[in-house]
């Protein structure tokens, strides 16, 4: 099922379908790009950024940035 | 001729610069700005060469003015060697940063640091073959024990420009 | 799942220990009197009563939610975190002691009397809860070595 | 030359393909650890832990030194002494560098070597190396970028994001470097949001120092009464200054045991740094308000403000003195404003008033390097914001009937 990052929850895992042309090169360095296998580790409460793991590091995103990112949720 | 230590942030690097330089580390600011970077001498070939630690980097596209920093004291050392340390658990990072450095036409050296942790993690990485699909020397090394420090040192002079359509067709195979 | 019941039955009798403590510190401060008993005192006092003791009252909770499947890491790593949080606030507690006994009210340094006689009891819950919340470090070790 | 992100990704596969292999990898109690500080649930009451620990070592350990040591040094030993030695009794160099001769402690006397350098090294120098010992080992185990996610969902309300609460905390030692630091946000309007939050309501170390050894019972409502005004105003910038606000991009790096090298460099750099721009400040600061005292400005100032002072902010006419001693510094602001008699509602109004008002000359300098424009800006809303604030907590006061 694809979604946005932003409406993953906890424990969740997917991968990553496409990124919003404008963000590519913003989260590029952080090891996200599609294709890639991502796992939600938590989301912080009222609009609260998000922290995935990818390749076993973490990194946080804001909300508005995750909601600029599809993924294929695995089920 | 300078050399350049680039990376991520939080990948031991400044620990990487310390064992490089001993203590003759020098705290600077960059010109016209406040932002810090720190510089040193190592030597090489029994002459002192200057170190510099540039702030640490995701990526050459800096998101906010101290990596501007960074990538602005990359370009304006033209003849620097940059070496790159990574965090070997995370490398497609780090060979993301590696590439776009290696495409400006820089000579590269790349240090795997935190070997350690990589071991850990049960990330196998074969440092020959990475070695030869880039055409530049790659070696592992764990600055906190300081394993592989000396190595690094002694192959600074096989750092050369390397082609990206030579890394595109030694990946093809 | 046998081989942590020992476990688990010490820490939910130190969890339940830790969140009365927690609330009756908070309790204590608001009341307004400090409380003493044996060698236990309750400090009325907003920083260490009312804000050590929230953190108290946590640490007791982080203990407690532990317990449903405590063997798993993520769980187990709860009632490290809540050693980990008694550990800051015992130690800060042990810390201001140390720093209070060394300067004398005359001269330089205290007496041996004087300095000795700040580490007498009574003992703030915190510095209580300090040598049972250590237990958790013979957990980790046993993990690490299997 | 230049490969697209996406050609440079695929090449990375290809390479990773063949060189790297990735085994079966297991969750270690580090990492489990880490997972619990950055949860919401748990991780905010371990926050709250953390910041207790800042606070509770900061109070122990100036407290040790301050109290326990240096002012019986000054005090009893050296203020005794250089006022008898100094020679001229009365003279304008006597005021201006030892200060009342019958002063029988190092706050009342205000001069250059005895205020001056009793509240550089007596007071400011503990406070400031507990602060950053405490602030280096957090940065250096990775604590930072935890804090910053948790606290993200707030300081997004005021135009900043997560990682502002660097500079913030930075601050709390000293505003000059925070200043610099403030270049980790991504926008103009967030940098200059975030400058100007710093200089405003964001107490420094000499500061907070300052106050736990003089207003210990009264400095909890200052620093209140500051943290109000610190969201206030940012969430009222964010709404009027044009431009945009990007959101918390970060990497949490795993905890990492501090390297003891690292931490003492880290700690000597940002202590001398700090007292590079501290000690000539404060003596100088010294020195000025006495010869404005001495040549009768300060009185006169008193009365030309008189109405604005007792009257809007409902604090003593003396305190403009204080207030002209704050551009310098603002420890020796508080420290001279705790010799004056007032009642302690009107003290917690002047401390904040003197907090607020004006950045200290160093940081004052600081942003001007970050560019004139935004100095002007930062200087505008000021103004604005010490008239009105100022004002609202007099009429707090009022209200509840204490001032």
């Amino acid at each position: 099922m694809e979604k946005k990052l932003s409406e993953m929850t906890y424990g969740e895992e997917g991968i990553v379908k496409s990124i919003e042309e404008s963000l590519r090169n913003n989260v590029a360095g952080m090891g996200i790009r599609t294709g890639k296998k991502l796992k939600m580790v938590t989301k912080q409460p009222i609009k609260g950024p998000v922290v995935v793991l990818v390749d076993e590091s973490r990194t946080s995103l804001g909300l508005g940035i995750a909601d600029k990112i599809m993924v294929e949720a695995e089920k | 001729m300078k050399v350049l230590l680039m990376g991520h942030p939080n990948v031991g690097k400044s620990v990487f610069f310390n064992r490089l330089t001993g203590s003759n580390a020098i705290e600077s600011n960059y010109p016209g700005t406040t932002v810090d970077y720190t510089k040193g001498y190592m030597l090489l070939e029994n002459k002192d060469v200057e170190v510099i630690d540039v702030p640490g980097i995701f990526s050459l596209e800096p998101k906010d003015r101290a990596e501007e920093v960074s990538v602005k004291m990359l370009e304006e050392e033209k003849d620097a060697i940059v070496v790159c340390v990574f965090d070997a658990s995370k490398i497609e990072r780090g060979l993301y940063l590696a590439l776009e450095i290696i495409e400006k036409g820089y000579p590269v050296i790349i240090a795997l640091n935190m070997w350690d942790v990589a071991t850990d993690k049960n990330i196998a990485i074969d440092v020959k073959n990475l070695e030869k699909i880039l055409g530049v020397p790659v070696i592992a090394t764990t600055a906190i024990s300081g394993e592989g420090i000396a190595e690094v040192v002694s192959r600074i002079g096989e750092a050369s420009p390397v082609k990206i359509r030579n890394i595109i067709k030694n990946a093809g195979d | 799942m046998g081989e942590y019941t020992m476990a688990k039955l010490y820490f939910g009798i130190l969890g339940i220990v830790t969140v009365l403590f927690g609330v009756s510190e908070l309790a204590v401060t608001a009341g307004g009197t400090s409380f003493s008993w044996g060698i236990l005192e309750i400090p009325n006092e907003m920083f260490r009563g009312g804000w050590g003791g929230f953190i108290v009252l946590f640490a007791g909770l982080f203990y407690l939610s532990s317990l449903k499947n405590f063997s798993e890491i993520h769980q187990f790593s709860k009632a490290i975190m809540g050693s980990i949080m008694i550990w800051v606030v015992a130690g800060l507690d042990i810390f201001a002691m140390i720093t209070e006994s060394i300067p004398g009210e005359e001269g330089w340094f205290n007496s041996l009397g004087g300095f000795l006689g700040t580490y007498a009891p009574p003992y703030t819950p915190a510095i209580i809860l300090l040598p049972f919340s250590l237990v958790v470090i013979y957990y980790i070790c046993k993990r690490k070595a299997s | 030359m230049g490969l697209s992100v996406d050609e440079r990704w695929d090449l990375i596969d290809k390479i990773s393909k063949e060189t790297v292999t990735f085994g079966k990898y297991k969750h270690t109690l580090k990492d489990a650890v880490g997972e619990l500080t950055i949860k919401p649930l748990t991780g905010i009451p371990i926050a709250i832990a953390v910041l207790y620990g800042l606070w509770s070592f900061f109070g122990s350990f100036a407290g040790f030194f301050t109290d326990g040591f240096f002012v019986s040094l000054f005090d009893e030993h050296f203020l005794p002494w250089i006022q008898s030695v100094f020679p001229d009794k009365g003279g304008w160099l006597y005021y201006i560098f030892v200060g009342d001769p019958l002063a029988d402690n190092c706050f009342e006397a205000f001069g250059v070597l005895t205020s001056g350098l009793f509240i550089a090294i007596g007071v400011v120098l503990p406070a400031i190396i507990a602060f950053y010992l405490i602030l280096t080992l957090l940065e250096d185990i990775g604590y930072m970028p935890r804090l910053a996610v948790l606290i993200d969902t707030i300081l997004h309300k005021i135009g900043l994001h997560g990682y502002a609460i660097v500079p913030t905390i930075l601050s709390l030692g000293c505003n000059v470097p925070a200043v610099t630091a403030s270049r980790i946000l991504e926008t103009r309007k967030q940098r200059f949001i975030m400058m100007t939050l710093l200089a405003i309501f964001i107490p420094c170390g000499a500061q907070l120092g300052i106050m736990e050894e003089v207003i210990p019972d009264t400095m909890g409502y200052v620093l209140i009464y500051l943290l109000i005004g610190y969201f206030i105003l940012g969430f009222i910038l964010n709404k009027i200054i044009p431009g945009k606000s990007p959101e918390i991009l970060i990497d949490v790096p795993p905890y990492q045991r501090p390297m003891l090298r690292n931490v003492r460099r880290k700690m000597q750099m940002r202590i001398v740094g700090f007292f590079k721009v501290a000690i000539p400040f404060v003596l100088l600061g010294c020195a000025v308000v006495n010869i404005l005292y001495k040549g009768g400005v300060i009185d006169w100032l008193a009365n030309v403000m008189s109405p604005l002072l007792s009257g809007w902010f409902g604090v003593p006419d003396e305190t403009v003195g204080p207030l002209i001693a704050a551009f310098l510094r603002k420890d020796l602001a508080v420290a001279q404003l705790s010799a004056i008699p007032m009642t302690s509602y009107q003290m917690i109004t002047s401390v904040v008033l003197v907090s607020i008002y004006f950045p200290c000359v160093a940081t004052f300098v600081m942003i001007l390097k970050e560019g004139w424009k935004d100095l002007l800006g930062s200087v505008a809303v000021l103004a604005a914001v010490v008239f009105l604030y100022g004002g609202l907590i007099h009429l707090i006061g009022i209200l509840l009937g204490v001032a």
